[in-house]
């Protein structure tokens, strides 16, 4: 398997299914030029300006436009550039792909995918830093996905690609340049399942997206340390694999969260809650949320990295996790 | 087009929707006043010849897509009236199996790609079915209705600009009855208005009065054919006068007596009477077309009243697939 | 003290503070014609188009010109109709209101109010019936208010036109006729104070806006079967009393959260995810949230009534927890 | 007013302010590429008549709104160059602490409220606060500058209608530079043009060539008097080039290479200069303007990189005063 950085493996994904099905095309701010991170490099070549679309700046439209176009029986790839941008277009992804489905019966098959390229990203300030994955768990209808690695992104994609839902795709910005491998014919990968990415029996580490690879650094650092972290990254936040996490609370009974995205409100909250429910206070012993602070993300160095998660916060928590 | 011999024909088609339409409204009203409808209703009455005149001149497979007035367009594309007033009730054999409700009215099998609840909500999607059916290598059309409210709102100058780029066969209909809301709209709308901000966005406009029937047919037939011939989209903009008031509960004490009983006079019904008469068609011929408009709707009426609820069950179905969740209350 | 309904409460709340402060004025659509559901009513008479204007349908500038008008030292009252017409100005809200003041390190006062009446509203279906009020417990900048009752939504009102945050408050549209005492003169209410609407020893319920009503009945009919519930109307969402919570929950060791929006992803969950940190898993006995499934808000009475919260699920849901 | 007279005065503010844009910007561009500056960085190298011009016909007390490419705006209204290299530099002297950066740049002692990460995010902004203001009774104004690119989104739309209903001190000003990111926006810009869109909306329009500063400034101080005497708001269309990539590391390299040295060529400093030299004033004084600005930013630059970082206790604060969190690691 050939080993290829993160968007190169998204870049693959979408080709892919793009080549398999006349269906599916892309529209979005600078798709025709390959995209800001050279996702669609080449792909107005291959298939030209009919199915790769570059747009004005009218995210209202790219977003409902790709509602209509899938209401005819295409298959869209709707990309928002940058995940914040998305603000442009709440209405048409809330009130509208969100329900159509739903309001009219059945009859609407908003097969859309909505690629978000998220999270914080050095030193970019509030306005392009935003991780809000968790809103979208609060939407039905909707798909969340959240990959962390190469193949993960391919794979996640082609399903995202091929589902009759709308999938939010949050690509980890961050991650774009990094590498790992990814087959040749890429394999959808069924969203709701979990990966495990280090086995321990002393705490159970759930997290997802940008944070991962500090994540299983940390793990690293923690089994040096003596600590064997159960790490298991969610992939998709719905569905989410309520059975992994409480399987592996099973035998932990120790619970941290790490996100990105701030604790508050955040994903985090709904798997600890969920644990709490689904095996009582009683069968766990401690549990925490690691994420960043209820502020916005700052520009300068040293303040982001203030309020940001990293390596060192995680071991640190699951440190005083162990205590407790 | 032979359009000279078969006028009178047309002319007749046209006055039996606006009289099934008007007949559909005012049995909802009736409905809705009684307690047999819930939640909010939004009624055309006196706007029906835009419905009309437009609908009329698509084929089946040409989409529409309206705002949360939109019982008239659903109506005129073809939708089921069973199916429209069990929706409005809330039963089970709703075209949206009663999730829907008066303001999200779809028709999917005559093209009817929703109602929307969200004023300018409609002309996104309407903008990206066209491209869809362009990309499909189709020769369908899409008619968007909306409002004068809805040209304020910016989804309004992202879509009109979109479609001219990208020429696609899209009729953007506005719908002008001078208010949205309890608002003028005039009051609220600088510059000289719809068609200019059109023209300026590179969508070719005209003006029509929205209540002369024959009018908006005539305008259409011709703005219809030319986005099929895939020239580019076209807006048409209607002016017309909404009787009643913004919701069916809402009396609109503020308007001026005055005006509304000039506006009723001036209603498209009559005046499309009027012009059959005097074109030679019989009174009675006139007045079975709109009886038969009554009973038909009279006995949606009553079946939908009698019609079963859906099942509960039913509020957990049509979510999305993957990540559906199971129903327990 | 006088009995009147809460969206007359609302109505004196403004008025107090307009005739207070000139300052602060009022935009949205209809407002000089009273507003959609009256709490305007008066206003333009009493002081003019120029602080009572009602607007275009323009939700982004509706929202946006408030912020501008913040910025210059003016105190807008943003009011969006209905609180589904918010995702039509979300930039606005999320990516410029809530950030400028970080973002400029301290130079801008966004001391807005926006109002979004929110919550289930007798068969209107799916665009007319969100409560999304989770979402901007994770937008740090904005505080959020989400009253029950008319003393409250007046009190809550008043603090935050005199607030120089930005305060997002939902007005239980489907409370508006409820009636109950408010003083002729309004004083303002501390925001992160919850009100204890009842107390007991055997569990805890936590819960606000639309749906307190039928926890208080709940709560009745839980005392008439020997369960005495503590029953908490957190009042803000954000910031929140947690120590109301936890001490409340010290005694009981039950916690019941109810809301009428979603569960997943609704703040119950973080509410849940809170205590058990804050108390740890060996503090509870039981937790539970009780909350709309994740499905879109359907249109007909049988539809709608067999997903949304009500006394009976309450009661059951409370009662089950009792038994855990 | 004297204009006659000054002429030559004028002028020379409009060099100098303009020659100190370029030069901070080159500045900063350099600090960029020596990783002194840390994110994304928008120059507007080409552009800095439309700034000058503008901002020289208004008083301290006028605000104004920026888009994401606004070093030019800010500086020509007066920010402190300390203030805003430290913020570029993510410094605890920045006029936003280091929390804002080169995108989020504002100074609001001078009536700078903001540059701004979303296009178009400024619009909505600069008419409320020109709301604000005229509800207050002051007779300030407000400039909007945004990019070709903004014409496309909704707010555009929005704001332009609702500065002319309310009659609103607004002089809007698009900086047309042909290009949005990446696509040549008149490709995905349909119709005649914003002059049209807005006019189609109710704003005057008066299109200038944004790379001669002078007749910007002489459409500027028109146009400033008119809105600042409450006839409502005015959109200046100025046409330029934005010589560099759109950002610091856009090589812009799909760009034809003829077209940049046309380009260069024409671009505003070396107009000016040759229009101050024709009009009798010295080189060499022309020269010392230009020296004196690149020493300025030289110096500027490092103050900035020997100015102390924010204290990361600094990153919790100023969110909000209710509800604020307490720093913890
Ligand atoms: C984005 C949005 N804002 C506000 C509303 C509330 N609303 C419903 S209909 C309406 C008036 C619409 O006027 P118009 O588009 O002219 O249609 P009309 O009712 O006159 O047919 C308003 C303001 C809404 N549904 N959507
Ligand atoms: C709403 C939104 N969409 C997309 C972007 C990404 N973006 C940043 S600048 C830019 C181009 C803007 O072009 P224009 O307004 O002409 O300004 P210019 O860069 O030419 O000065 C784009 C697309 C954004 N910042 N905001
Ligand atoms: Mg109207
Ligand atoms: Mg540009």
């Amino acid at each position: 398997m050939q080993s290829i950085t993160l968007v190169e493996a998204a870049r693959r994904a979408a080709l892919q299914e793009m080549r398999r099905d006349p269906s599916v095309w892309v529209l979005g701010e600078d798709v025709a030029r390959g995209g800001l991170f050279g996702q669609y490099r080449g792909f107005l070549e291959e298939f030209g300006d009919q199915r790769v679309v570059s747009t004005p700046i009218s995210e209202s439209v790219i977003m409902g436009a790709g509602l209509g176009a899938a209401l005819v029986g295409t298959r869209p790839i709707i990309e928002m550039r940058i995940f914040d941008f998305v603000m442009c277009a709440m209405d048409e992804l809330v009130n509208q792909i969100a329900k159509v489905r739903y309001m009219f019966g059945g009859q609407a098959k908003p097969a859309v995918v909505i690629r978000m390229p998220h999270g914080i990203w050095r030193n970019s300030a509030a306005q392009h830093s935003q991780m809000l994955e968790s809103w979208f768990t609060h939407i039905p209808g909707l798909v969340v996905a959240v990959p962390s690695s190469p193949a993960d992104t391919a794979g996640l994609l082609v399903t995202a690609i091929r589902s009759d839902d709308p999938v939010l795709f949050f690509d980890p910005k961050n991650l774009f340049p990094l590498t790992g491998p990814v087959a040749e014919v890429i394999e959808p990968i069924p969203f709701g399942q979990a990966r495990r990415l280090r086995e321990g029996g002393d705490l159970t580490l759930v997290t997802w997206s940008a944070i991962v690879p500090q994540v299983e650094e940390a793990a690293a650092l923690l089994a040096a340390r003596g600590i064997a972290a159960d790490v298991l990254d969610l992939r998709t936040l719905w569905p989410w694999d309520e059975a992994a996490v409480a399987a592996s609370l099973r035998r932990t009974g120790r619970l941290l969260v790490v996100h990105e995205a701030v604790t508050t409100g955040g994903f985090g909250a709904e798997v600890v809650a969920r644990m709490v429910e689904l095996l009582g206070p009683g069968g766990l012993k401690a549990v925490g949320r690691l994420g960043q602070p209820r502020v916005p993300v700052p520009f300068a160095p040293p303040l982001e990295d203030a309020l940001k998660v990293d390596t060192a916060k995680i071991v640190a928590a699951a440190e005083a996790l162990m205590r407790r | 087009m032979t359009r000279i011999g078969d006028n009178r024909a047309r002319l007749l088609a046209l006055y039996t929707t606006m009289c099934r339409i008007r007949a559909f409204e005012e049995t909802a009203l009736a409905a809705h006043k009684a307690g047999e409808i819930p939640g909010p209703l939004h009624v055309s009455i006196g706007q029906e010849a835009v419905a009309a005149g437009i609908c009329g001149n698509l084929r089946r497979d040409d989409r529409i897509t309206s705002n949360h007035r939109g019982h008239g367009h659903a109506l005129a594309k073809g939708a089921g009236v069973a199916g429209m007033m069990e929706e409005l009730f809330g039963r089970a054999g709703g075209h949206c199996r009663g999730k829907g409700g008066s303001m999200h009215i779809a028709d999917f099998s005559v093209g009817m790609l929703g109602a929307n609840g969200v004023v300018a909500g409609g002309i996104p999607i309407a903008v990206g079915a066209a491209q869809g059916l362009k990309l499909m290598g189709s020769d369908a059309i899409v008619a968007c209705f909306f409002g004068d409210g809805a040209i304020n709102r910016g989804p309004f100058l992202e879509g009109l600009n979109w479609a001219a780029l990208y020429r696609l066969p899209v009729l953007f209909v506005c719908e002008d009855n001078g208010v949205a809301a309890f608002t003028a709209t005039a009051s609220v709308t600088a510059g000289p208005g719809v068609a200019a901000r059109a023209e300026a966005l590179g969508v070719p406009t005209v003006s029509v009065d929205g209540n002369d029937a024959a009018a908006v047919d005539e305008a259409a037939a011709r703005l219809v054919a030319e986005v099929r011939a895939g020239t580019g989209p076209r807006l048409l903009h209607a002016t017309t006068y909404r009787i009643t008031g913004h919701t069916s509960t809402d009396p609109a004490a503020w308007r001026d007596p005055a005006a509304v009983e000039a506006a009723r006079a001036a209603e498209p019904i009559l005046r499309l009477r009027a012009r059959l008469l005097s074109e030679g068609v019989a009174g009675s011929t006139l007045d079975i077309i709109q009886g038969d408009a009554l009973a038909e709707m009279a006995a949606a009426r009553s079946s939908a009243l009698a019609a079963p609820w859906p099942d509960p069950a039913v509020a957990w179905e049509d979510v999305q697939d993957i990540g559906a969740v199971a129903g327990e209350a």
